[in-house]
């Protein structure tokens, strides 16, 4: 029953975003407050159940038939694979509200659009029938569709469309995929399907094609990405704080919580493929975010870069791949809101995203230097820090599965220490470029608060990684001995 | 006996439709001007309708009368609902419009006519009843498209549509003929049994013929081209009405001849149907994306929603024969709330793109409204018409049939090449600042109610889905 | 029995050929009533002596009528060239309309009908009209389609005024000079 | 003598009402088709629908199976298309009025 609550919780936040007078400040503090509420239920979650590897206990899950004909049904709950990311959807939302300064027309419908995606993003992570999930999937769309179209920039509405078509696409192929297989083994309950669902490994095949097209191009994985550098260069920063921070996530989540365990014999002969691709990504997103002019597509680059150590560790399909890759969704999270706000701070302060502008910001805003710094070498795996755990945990597991993927994805964190170290030296290291700058300030207050708690996370999990793996341990074993692995 | 008491009690809801139909005519002689009392009369009407139906479908009413040539089950029952309901909402829209023509009484009995002789159609099992009604039902559309003297487009779209419509008839009629002449009978149990012996060359030439006529009523490619043309020059009302109603009667009526009339002829023609709903997606759709009139645009997407339910005749085999009926049988009611909606925020709004622009503004509600029938046409979940598609692949990933795979892979490109068109009126409605092409009028108070209850309606078809599922599950033709 | 079907073929096909190829619509009119003419003769010929008198009356009588009311409000009787009555497609159409005929032709010849025989439709108008007020078994629909019917011309009556009727005050031109 | 007396006296077979109403249904379609007059295309519609009623009553006549039910349906479509006309009619009427020609080409101010 909970679960359900939090889950559509923020339902009732848009409409109360809807209802308040148009007065600026109560907007702001109404929109924390209610988006404070998911999180401290899924603290006291964690803290309750969590903790005590009780996720699955009944209070947490709801099970009603709904098309009774087709075997589809309104099926919740909460497992150790989505629980990290269901706690950073519900994280990042109040981030997102904290970080959302530079929005300053139709505030309201602003936030009432926000909280509707963090009812499609949260139903994602606790949905467990097919249908159902495809439904959270898809009702993240729109609102980032009008998210992006109505508050980006100029070039926001190519931008938005295009994301809504790709995504869009990705996903009605994903759904065919499902209809097939909830209709040939008689029932969308993912608890019900089990491993193969009772399918012959032909008919698994054909199914999990589709299926994992659509997941990686919610990814994206390279080859499909082409949606995304124009739509988070175009978004506000607090929309871009949830489009990196989770929706990537709804495809990743897709291929560990559906695509492996669902259909073993179907994702078998692919595996190696994603786990290629997820190499590309990490080694293409590092090429090419070094040669990114502008720092937030810079800062995009890298995220589809270090999205490939998901890839890379769910292919794998051991339980160290596994733990890394599901481990890692949260964290490519923290450090991707971190840089995208911090980059949203500079860009707002010296009025330019170009790298090539931009230079000895230490000096003058050292809290957001030192804070884009801390996520630089996060980004780059700096051991100490939450991404280290997670990534090395992937690349073991790839390794372990994959050698030549493994060993090449270890180019990536190379690469991406080099171009990460560049963009540090230019823009916050080194002489002030623009006499201009001389004047500007360090972040504000709002920024600052938007951005500690990703840090101290970065830092407590990359200390203690255990808070989460402990929790993820019991359902990662248990995709493992779906696929047959040890 | 031919006649019982019984009969009658079948009868009800079509006898309850031309027992208002007379009532609104009658009234239009003694109370003239009024444009009250006929709409009033006519909503109550179709909700008599509907109760009726209603209350056979929850009595459990069912049975053969005329000798099996008229039928009661659930299935038809189901599409009297569809009719009825859309009847209802299209008396509000149309309301002050009528009116405003001096003509109430005529249109709403042009509208009435349409639905008895809809309802009658879903239950005829005898060839030639189903042309009779489906005439019934058509010839009154034809004046309803030409009823609106103010605008030139009106009688122009209304003569086009005419002259395909009889055409159409009569290359339906020679089909029904020849299928007559081959089985010997009308009735459709006796006209399975001729087609269980083989397809003869008359019988599968009556077949083509016969699945031609369909197409041009159901504006299926490439028999679709009256369409533009007829809807855009249709009265608003006029236009959602007869995308919506009579044409999920004739989706029924189809489905019940080639299921109940020649099952095994379906390999013939579930290729045939496989094809046109291939092609009908694509033309739909296409020119649909070339469209600055949004009404034009709107009828472009009745072809290519058509091509939609034509996939789930082609999955008609095999194990997805029920899905696939169901599939027809949620679609039109799916379809029936957003499509209504849609054409009739264009009465309020407009039919230039430009008059969309910052609806949001100026005018939230109905654009709150129009984004969810825009992306209910989409197919997004959890607005109603996702579950039409929802039901439309099943039955396409049931069949086992390597076209069918095809034809779903159609669906799901179309869905997407949808988006652009649909989402073209979001973009104006949410993303441009208002100003630029004309205001649009204010509309009438039914005919806000109309849109709100539809948007509230395809919004929350999902609450409804359960029961709705087990009615079609339970009253499927197999 | 060959040289009445001939000349009924003869007259029904020819007079639809004048219906087409007339570049007088009047004479166009003329022709169709000549072709229903030439159908009610056959009508007499398959043993349905009153079917042909509903057809003399309805077609020659009432819709021949009614189509010259029609013509007549809608144009004055003029003799034109070709090129003015034709879409430009005539020699496709013509094509078309052969390829289709001749097929049509050859589909229904080739069918095997089995023991066909003339005589087994109503002779009488006894007959018939059992079978239209679906009295004799078999035919009970009939019963429903006699007032269907009675409703749909109803209908059309109301449809037809709804569509034509001149409102006081507008005028004839009404549209044109926009 | 008498043998060309019973070759004209043979029954016609049922081939030959179907191929003439065929002829007829062409001849109807080709007018429909290619004429511009509004009501020129309306008789060749007639034409056609005539074409299929001769089709249904050599049915009926011929078919012991069908018991003489098709002439029945005849005079069912035979209302029908009186119906049709007078509605037909009516359009093409209102169309005059506004445009001052019924010739179908010319009526196309929609486009697209």
């Amino acid at each position: 029953m909970i679960t359900t609550i939090i889950v559509f919780l923020p339902l009732l936040g848009a409409l109360l975003m809807l209802l308040l007078p148009d007065e600026e400040r109560l907007v702001r503090y109404a929109a924390l407050g209610v988006a404070a509420v998911p999180l401290v239920l899924v603290l006291f979650v964690y803290f309750r159940f969590g903790l005590g590897g009780n996720l699955d206990s009944s209070s947490l899950s709801q099970n009603f038939t709904w098309i009774e004909s087709l075997g589809v049904g309104y099926r919740v709950g909460l497992d150790g694979l989505g629980f990290g990311m269901f706690f950073l959807a519900a994280l990042l939302t109040l981030i997102a509200v904290a970080a959302s300064w530079d929005i300053t027309s139709n505030l309201k419908q602003y936030y009432a659009m926000l909280f509707v995606a963090e009812v499609g993003m949260l139903g994602v992570f606790a949905a467990q029938d097919l249908i159902l999930f495809y439904i959270f999937f898809e009702i993240t769309l729109v609102p980032m569709y009008l998210m992006v179209g109505i508050w980006g920039d100029q070039n926001r509405r190519a931008a938005a469309i295009k994301f809504f078509i790709y995504t869009f696409f990705g996903s009605t192929v994903m759904l065919a995929g499902f209809l097939a297989f909830g209709i040939l083994a008689g029932t969308f309950s993912i608890a019900d399907l089990g491993a193969g669902g009772g399918l012959g490994s032909v008919a698994q095949v054909a199914i999990a094609a589709p299926v994992l097209f659509g997941l990686l191009i919610k990814v994206p994985a390279v080859p499909l990405h082409s949606w995304l550098l124009d739509v988070y260069v175009s978004s506000p920063i607090s929309t871009n704080v949830v489009l990196s921070g989770v929706l990537p996530k709804l495809g990743t989540f897709g291929i560990i919580k559906i695509a492996l365990p669902l259909l073993p014999q179907g994702v078998e002969p692919f595996l190696p493929y994603v786990a290629a691709l997820g190499v590309i990504n990490i080694v293409y997103g590092a090429f090419v975010a070094f040669l990114q002019p502008d720092l937030k597509a810079l800062v995009a680059y890298s995220s589809i870069g270090t999205l490939g150590f998901i890839l890379l560790g769910a292919a794998a399909g051991n339980a160290v791949g596994l733990n890394g890759a599901v481990m890692q969704q949260v964290t490519h999270g923290l450090y991707s809101a971190l840089l995208f706000i911090l980059v949203g701070v500079i860009a707002s302060k010296t009025g330019t995203r170009r790298i090539a502008e931009l230079g000895g910001l230490a000096a003058r805003m050292p809290w957001a230097s030192g804070l884009l710094a801390l996520g630089a070498l996060a980004a780059m795996g700096l051991p100490g820090l939450a991404v280290f755990v997670s990534e090395f945990m992937s690349i073991m597991g790839g390794y372990e599965a994959f050698p030549v993927q493994g060993v090449l994805a270890t180019l990536g964190i190379v690469l991406s220490a080099m171009y990460l170290l560049y963009m540090l030296a230019r823009t916050i290291f080194g002489p002030i470029e623009n006499p201009a700058y001389e004047e500007i300030g360090d972040a504000g207050p709002a920024a600052l608060a938007a951005v500690v708690p990703l840090a101290a996370l970065l830092v407590i999990l990359g200390i203690l990684p255990g808070l989460l793996i402990n929790v993820q341990q019991p359902a990662v074993q248990a995709v493992v001995a779906a696929i047959g692995g040890s | 006996m031919p006649v019982t008491p019984e009969t009658f009690v079948a009868l009800i809801p079509e006898l309850v439709a031309l027992g208002f139909l007379v009532l609104v005519l009658l009234l239009g002689v003694f109370v003239p001007r009024s444009a009250a009392v006929p709409a009033a009369l006519a909503a109550l009407g179709s909700l008599a309708v509907f109760g009726s139906a209603v209350v056979l479908l929850a009595a459990g009413f069912s049975g053969e009368f005329f000798g099996g040539a008229f039928v009661v089950d659930g299935f038809a029952l189901y599409f009297k609902l569809v009719v009825s309901a859309s009847a209802f909402f299209t008396v509000l829209a149309a309301a002050r419009w009528s009116g405003g023509t001096g003509d109430a009484p005529e249109y709403m009995t042009l509208i009435l006519s349409v639905v008895a002789g809809s309802i009658l159609l879903v239950s005829m099992r005898d060839l030639f009843g189903i042309f009779l009604a489906i005439e019934l039902a058509t010839i009154p559309s034809y004046a309803m498209v030409a009823f609106d003297r103010s605008r030139r487009e009106s009688s122009e779209g209304g003569m086009k549509y005419l002259i395909t419509g009889v055409i159409a008839s009569s290359v339906l009629l020679y089909g029904i003929v020849l299928i007559y002449g081959v089985s010997g009978s009308a009735q459709l149990s006796e006209v399975a049994q001729a087609f269980s012996e083989g397809l003869s060359p008359v019988a599968l030439l009556g077949l083509v013929l016969l699945v031609s006529g369909f197409a041009f009523k159901v504006s299926a490619a490439p028999f679709h081209f009256w369409t533009p043309d007829a809807y855009q020059g249709a009265p608003t009302s006029a236009a959602a009405f007869l995308s919506v109603a009579p044409k999920a009667a004739t989706f029924a009526v189809l489905l019940r001849i080639l299921l109940e009339g020649m099952p095994e002829a379906a390999p013939a023609w579930t290729a045939v149907m496989a094809f046109i709903a291939i092609l009908t997606m694509f033309v739909g759709n296409l020119f649909a994306l070339r469209q600055r009139n949004v009404r034009r645009m709107l009828a472009y997407s009745s072809v290519a929603h058509s091509g939609y339910i034509l996939a789930a005749f082609a999955a008609l085999q095999g194990p997805a024969l029920s899905t696939g009926v169901q599939a027809v049988m949620i679609y039109s009611a799916a379809y029936a709330v957003m499509n209504l909606g849609a054409f009739f925020v264009i009465d309020l709004v407009g039919d230039d793109g430009k008059s969309y622009n910052g609806l949001l503004k100026t005018r939230p509600g109905i654009a709150l409204s129009m984004g969810v029938f825009m992306a209910a046409l989409v197919g997004l979940p959890p607005l109603s018409g996702f579950f039409g598609k929802l039901y439309v692949i099943l039955a396409g990933a049931q069949s086992g049939s390597v076209l069918v795979y095809v034809v779903v892979g159609a669906v799901v490109v179309n869905s997407v090449l949808s988006v652009p068109y649909y989402f073209g009126i979001v973009r104006n409605m949410f993303f441009e600042e208002p100003g630029g092409g004309e205001p649009g009028v204010s509309g009438s108070g039914a005919l806000r109610f109309s849109v709100y209850a539809l948007a509230v309606a395809t919004a929350l078809f999902f609450l409804v889905m359960g029961p709705l599922a087990a009615l079609v599950s339970g009253a499927g033709l197999v | 029995m060959i040289v009445a079907f001939a000349f009924l073929a003869g007259m029904t096909l020819v007079s639809a050929l004048g219906v087409v190829l007339s570049r007088n619509v009047v004479h166009s009119a003329l022709f169709m009533s000549g072709s229903f003419l030439g159908v009610a003769g056959f009508f007499v010929m398959l043993n349905v002596p009153a079917l042909a008198a509903f057809q003399i009356l309805i077609y020659v009588g009432a819709v021949t009528v009614v189509i010259l009311f029609g013509i007549m409000f809608t144009q004055r009787p003029q003799v034109r060239s070709f090129s003015t009555i034709l879409h430009r497609q005539v020699w496709a159409g013509l094509l078309v309309a052969l390829g289709v005929g001749v097929f049509l032709a050859y589909v229904l010849s080739i069918q095997d009908w089995g023991g066909t025989q003339p005589g087994s439709g109503p002779r009488e108008m006894a007959d018939l009209g059992r079978i239209l007020l679906g009295v004799s078994p078999g035919t009970e629909i009939f019963a429903l389609f006699f007032q269907v019917v009675a409703v749909l011309l109803l209908v059309a009556t109301i449809a037809a005024i709804g569509v034509s009727r001149r409102k006081t005050g507008e005028g004839v031109d009404r549209g044109v000079e926009e | 003598m008498q043998q060309v007396l019973d070759t004209l006296n043979q029954t016609i077979p049922l081939e030959g009402y179907l191929v003439v109403a065929a002829m007829m249904f062409a001849i109807g379609a080709w007018g429909a088709l290619i004429r511009r007059n509004a009501v020129v295309v309306f008789m060749c519609v007639e034409l056609m629908i005539n074409a299929v009623n001769l089709t249904l009553v050599a049915f009926a006549d011929y078919l012991p199976q069908a018991g003489g039910t098709g002439a029945g349906y005849a005079v069912i479509i035979i209302a029908i298309a009186a119906a049709e006309v007078a509605v037909g009619l009516a359009i093409v009427l209102a169309v005059f009025r506004s445009r001052r020609t019924v010739n179908v080409d010319e009526i196309n101010i929609m486009k697209g």
